[in-house]
């Protein structure tokens, strides 16, 4: 973990509303586990002042890429920031996915920006097996040919139905699960919330396992403020723990979801 | 010209610079070791401990507001066994002095948890959390009754030897009148500002925006507020003031000193940079040189009334 | 769907919509009268009024500062007598009720600039400043003593049949007991907060940033202190409240309601933006409609604890 | 006086570091007095919240144009501004320098951008007189040429001799001065206080008007707030006058001075 003054290497259109911001860092870059994401001081947010966490889409020796949506206040200033402009980022932070045990058949489930935090994990796994990629609309679908590319089964589920199958993410995977009898799927998921959680059902339900990246606000990234805290299951009950430090991927089996 | 002098005495200990972190905004030290050299630091101040394992409030935690953030934390942390047995050591490693923010949900809790701390070697000083908004008990109320407000900090004085620092209230009508009964109390210095009790609600579902309801402001928004809390309780005692309130930039901090600041901590901006302590305390050093001064005590409470 | 009703009562006056500006933000009414259509504003609250004509404060006497700004304009007017003679004519043809802030140096002096004032017509209601921080007599000081608090409502009250809010200090530690007194005392409305008590200090002179030493901060950086001081008051009173802090946006405005204020006023952002209130006033109609509410009152005090 | 939307049409270095800023505004242009300002919410200023106040450099039925120099955080963002973004504004404020009497040699002193506030006097004034500027460097003595052009003799001081007399501008001007006996010279001055003071005393003492700018810092603008008074003498002491509504022109006699 470092903080890093990186430069804009270039800042382009991705599909529909998704941009890629390319950041020269040679400090973060080479250390980038799958799954990690930096803490970015959004530029000119000069009445707000928190920064915003990204999951890190790409990265190598000399730089990363994030792949985001403008959403909001810090997401559109961000947007703003062209070719040299320099950006203050702390990481690369977080856990990161897990080794896939050596058995199991890895799977893949991503819903919006969640396949930023997916592709460097499916390019390292060495066995390629299925990626449900969940959008409302074709546009939210993303990196389609990029996992295929790598030897991903890609199968996109919108709930306009303008690309794959018109439905949830659920609608493709139930069916797909049934038919598994081989080997046990393991599952690394990124993505809205009831998307994780139904993931996380299923696994319980189903007996294998789902590695899911929590999306909770943060202020300090680092694990010191405690305002990004998820109810991990103990023995005994529950206890905190902190999405930027301990996650933000967790197992499905960890989390005690709220009602 | 020579390096000014930047140490400071608060009570037995003894700082290397002026400049230590807000409790909570710093986690336990390890949190940061990696970002920041916490050999560089005046000292050291953690998340506040309570003698058992505490909780904390259910999520959301913090909410961006203009010019700074709400938070409604709730105090988790590992009690006073839990601290010695997980982060002492780990602070051991490092030169810099550790301040415990201690609290308790009853006046008696915050002897108990001295009682607990006390023998550790690697603790100098207990920073006494009389005013955290975002607890039912102890915190804030007790930070607005001046007798219950001197009553912990009598009690606390009993059991170490050890400087305490009550954290006050921001939200007293009188700042001064705290400030002399904790120099009465037995206490060794001052800190202010703890966040300020605030609120926000989400217009879309009508819910506080914190799960707590309310919590604390803090960020550059409430400087302005901070600085003449540490102003006023200046005029009011001779303890040392540690200040605290929206520091980002070495200027802030100056601002600190010259209302009557004798330390300052720097809180939400590790968050944003988590170099702005380091920043304060080299950014310190080129003003007093800047201002042909040797000590940074030469500056503390010098405003110019004109 | 038909348009919501935006009309307030307190006590004897009538605002078609809920939405003033803040005293010392506005002038009289003359002065932005060629930037804002003052007959679409809910009332006009004028700037302090003492018995006699006042000077107020050296400058500089506003500052600016992370997400708001400081002012110790010190309360300078023409007194009631000029108060009467050059503004009540002017207002007088615009049919928004006006509601006059008033203040004195002594607890007599809040009888006596009522007594001036109260046979004109064109005044609707008093709104009593016992919060100013910028000024050594009257101001902040009575507005932190429950009984003076008390007192000058109860003198001004004696004075008038017109609707009297006073203005509440928000530097206290229980903000409900003071909306109690104030209701026991014969208001017939709240108004929280004034600017909160702040201090600038420039590091190059070392003299304060305003000439008075110390001021008030307003703006979007104490938004959340007003709304849970709103909100907490709202918890100890029936009486309707006029809530401003920080008000920029008509978001920001229906927070207010929702805490609990029956009216707002946009004060800071006057400045910045002449045509907040206005923008404030179809920003709230809208937010009514999208919510298919088609009372303002239905949102008064609706913060849903979850 | 109107607030307006106006669009940056053009935005240029003019000289060292000053700046012209070139703003499409129908509702305020044709409307213009020489000496009046306008009052600009400088735009991505988001924790700091106050409005600008900038004199009127010129102004036609379609625009007017602003004179600046980037001194601090709110002319710094400024300075950021690109052809087409949009700026609030609020103008013509101020009351703007008086009519010239029948009588009298009109003369011109600005130090800095005080020559922003004085063209349009320099051209709207029948009879040209004399033009005394003050700056540090040769790069501070702004729109010689074009005042010349207007017809004015513009003596120019700097600090440091780089242009003109060196020295400051009561150098230029105290021995022309002595050697004036026809007519009587009615000053308008705009610069920083020390030189308005300066040129106030010498009116006071010879029996001339002098009209001063002066610069206050403000907040409403309009009159509204009280922030920006000076004392005004009166017949039995003094009173406030607000420099952005009863200024921010001043004749001399009118100013009391803080000693
Ligand atoms: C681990 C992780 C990885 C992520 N990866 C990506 C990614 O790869 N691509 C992507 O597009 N998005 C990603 N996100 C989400 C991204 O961080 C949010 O879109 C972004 O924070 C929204 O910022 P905004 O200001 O545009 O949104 P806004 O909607 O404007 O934020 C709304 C409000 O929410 C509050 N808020 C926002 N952030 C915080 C915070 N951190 N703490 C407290 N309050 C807050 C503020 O009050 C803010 O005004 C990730 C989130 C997490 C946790
Ligand atoms: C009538 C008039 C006409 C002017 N015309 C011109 C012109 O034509 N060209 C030109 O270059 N300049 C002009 N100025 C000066 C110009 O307004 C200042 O340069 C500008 O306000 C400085 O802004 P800044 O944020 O860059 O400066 P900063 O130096 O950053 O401001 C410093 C600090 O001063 C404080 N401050 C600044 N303005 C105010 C205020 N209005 N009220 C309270 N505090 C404040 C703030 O705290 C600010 O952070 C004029 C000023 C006046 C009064
Ligand atoms: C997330 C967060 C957690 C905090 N936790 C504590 C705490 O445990 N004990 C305490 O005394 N103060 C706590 N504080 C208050 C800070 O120590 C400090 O007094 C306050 O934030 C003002 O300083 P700042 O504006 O620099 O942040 C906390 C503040 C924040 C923002
Ligand atoms: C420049 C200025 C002058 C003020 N003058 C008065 C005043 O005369 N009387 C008063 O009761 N409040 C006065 N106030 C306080 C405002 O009415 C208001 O309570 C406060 O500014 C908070 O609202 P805001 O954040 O929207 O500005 C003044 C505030 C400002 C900024
Ligand atoms: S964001 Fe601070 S602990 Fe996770
Ligand atoms: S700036 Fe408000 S009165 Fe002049």
């Amino acid at each position: 973990m470092i903080q890093d003054k990186a430069t804009v290497l270039k800042h382009e259109n991705f599909q529909g509303d998704y941009r890629i911001l390319h950041l020269a860092t040679t400090g973060i870059g080479p250390h980038v586990q799958p799954g990690q994401f930096v803490h970015l001081q959004v530029p000119q947010l000069g009445d707000r002042i928190l920064r915003r966490p990204f999951s890190i889409y790409k990265a190598d020796s000399e730089s990363i890429s994030l792949l985001y949506k403008p959403v909001g206040r810090g997401t559109a200033s961000m947007a703003t920031l062209h070719k040299k402009s320099q950006v203050d980022l702390i990481g690369p932070l977080g856990n990161g996915y897990p080794e896939a045990a050596n058995d199991t058949l890895p799977v893949l489930v991503a819903g919006g920006y969640g396949n930023a935090a997916l592709y460097l994990k499916a390019r390292s796994l060495k066995r390629k097996g299925v990626a449900f990629f969940g959008g409302r609309t074709a546009e939210d679908i993303l990196c389609v040919e990029e996992f295929e590319a790598l030897g991903w089964d890609v199968r996109p589920t919108t709930n306009d139905g303008s690309l794959g199958i018109k439905g949830l993410v659920t609608d493709a995977f139930d069916p797909w699960l049934l038919e598994q009898n081989e080997r046990k799927p393991e599952l690394f998921v990124c993505g809205p919330t009831p998307m994780l959680r139904a993931m996380g059902d299923r696994a319980i339900e189903n007996n294998f396992k789902a590695w899911l990246s929590l999306d909770e606000n943060m202020a300090c990234g680092v694990g010191a403020c405690l305002t990004c805290v998820i109810k991990q299951k103990t023995e005994t009950g529950w206890q905190w723990a902190r999405c930027c430090k301990d996650g933000p991927i967790f197992e499905s089996r960890e989390v005690l979801w709220d009602e | 010209m020579n390096k000014p002098n930047l140490a400071v005495q608060i009570g037995s200990m003894t700082m290397q610079n002026p400049v230590t972190v807000a409790s909570g905004t710093f986690g336990y030290g390890p949190e940061y070791a990696e970002l920041v050299d916490l050999n560089r630091l005046g000292a050291i101040t953690v998340k506040g401990i309570a003698p058992d394992i505490h909780l904390g409030n259910p999520t959301p935690r913090t909410y961006e507001t203009r010019g700074g953030m709400l938070n409604a934390i709730g105090l988790p942390g590992p009690g006073a066994q839990g601290f010695i047995d997980t982060y002492v050591p780990f602070l051991a490693d490092y030169t810099t002095p550790v301040i415990v923010n201690i609290w308790g949900k009853t006046i008696e809790e915050y002897g108990n948890v001295v009682e607990q701390l006390d023998n550790e070697t690697g603790i100098h000083a207990y920073e006494i959390n009389l005013s955290c908004p975002n607890i039912k008990e102890g915190g804030s109320a007790f930070g607005t009754d001046l007798s219950i407000f001197s009553h912990v900090i009598e009690l606390v004085r009993e059991k170490t030897k050890k400087p305490i620092i009550p954290k006050l209230a921001p939200n007293v009508s009188d700042i001064g009148a705290f400030a002399q009964a904790a120099e009465k109390a037995g206490a060794d210095a001052l800190a202010i500002m703890n966040s300020f009790p605030a609120m926000g609600i989400d217009i879309k579902t009508r819910k506080p925006v914190l799960a707590n309801g309310s919590g604390g402001l803090s960020g550059p928004a409430i400087k302005p507020i901070a600085i003449k809390l540490v102003h006023d309780a200046a005029q009011k005692t001779n303890l040392p003031i540690i200040g605290m309130g929206g520091i980002f930039e070495p200027e802030d901090a100056v601002e600190f000193f010259i209302a009557g600041a004798s330390a300052v901590a720097v809180g939400t901006a590790n968050f944003i940079d988590p170099s702005t302590a380091i920043r304060v305390i080299n950014g310190i050093e080129t003003y007093l040189i800047d201002q042909g001064l040797n000590d940074i005590k030469q500056l503390v409470g010098t405003v110019n009334y004109g």
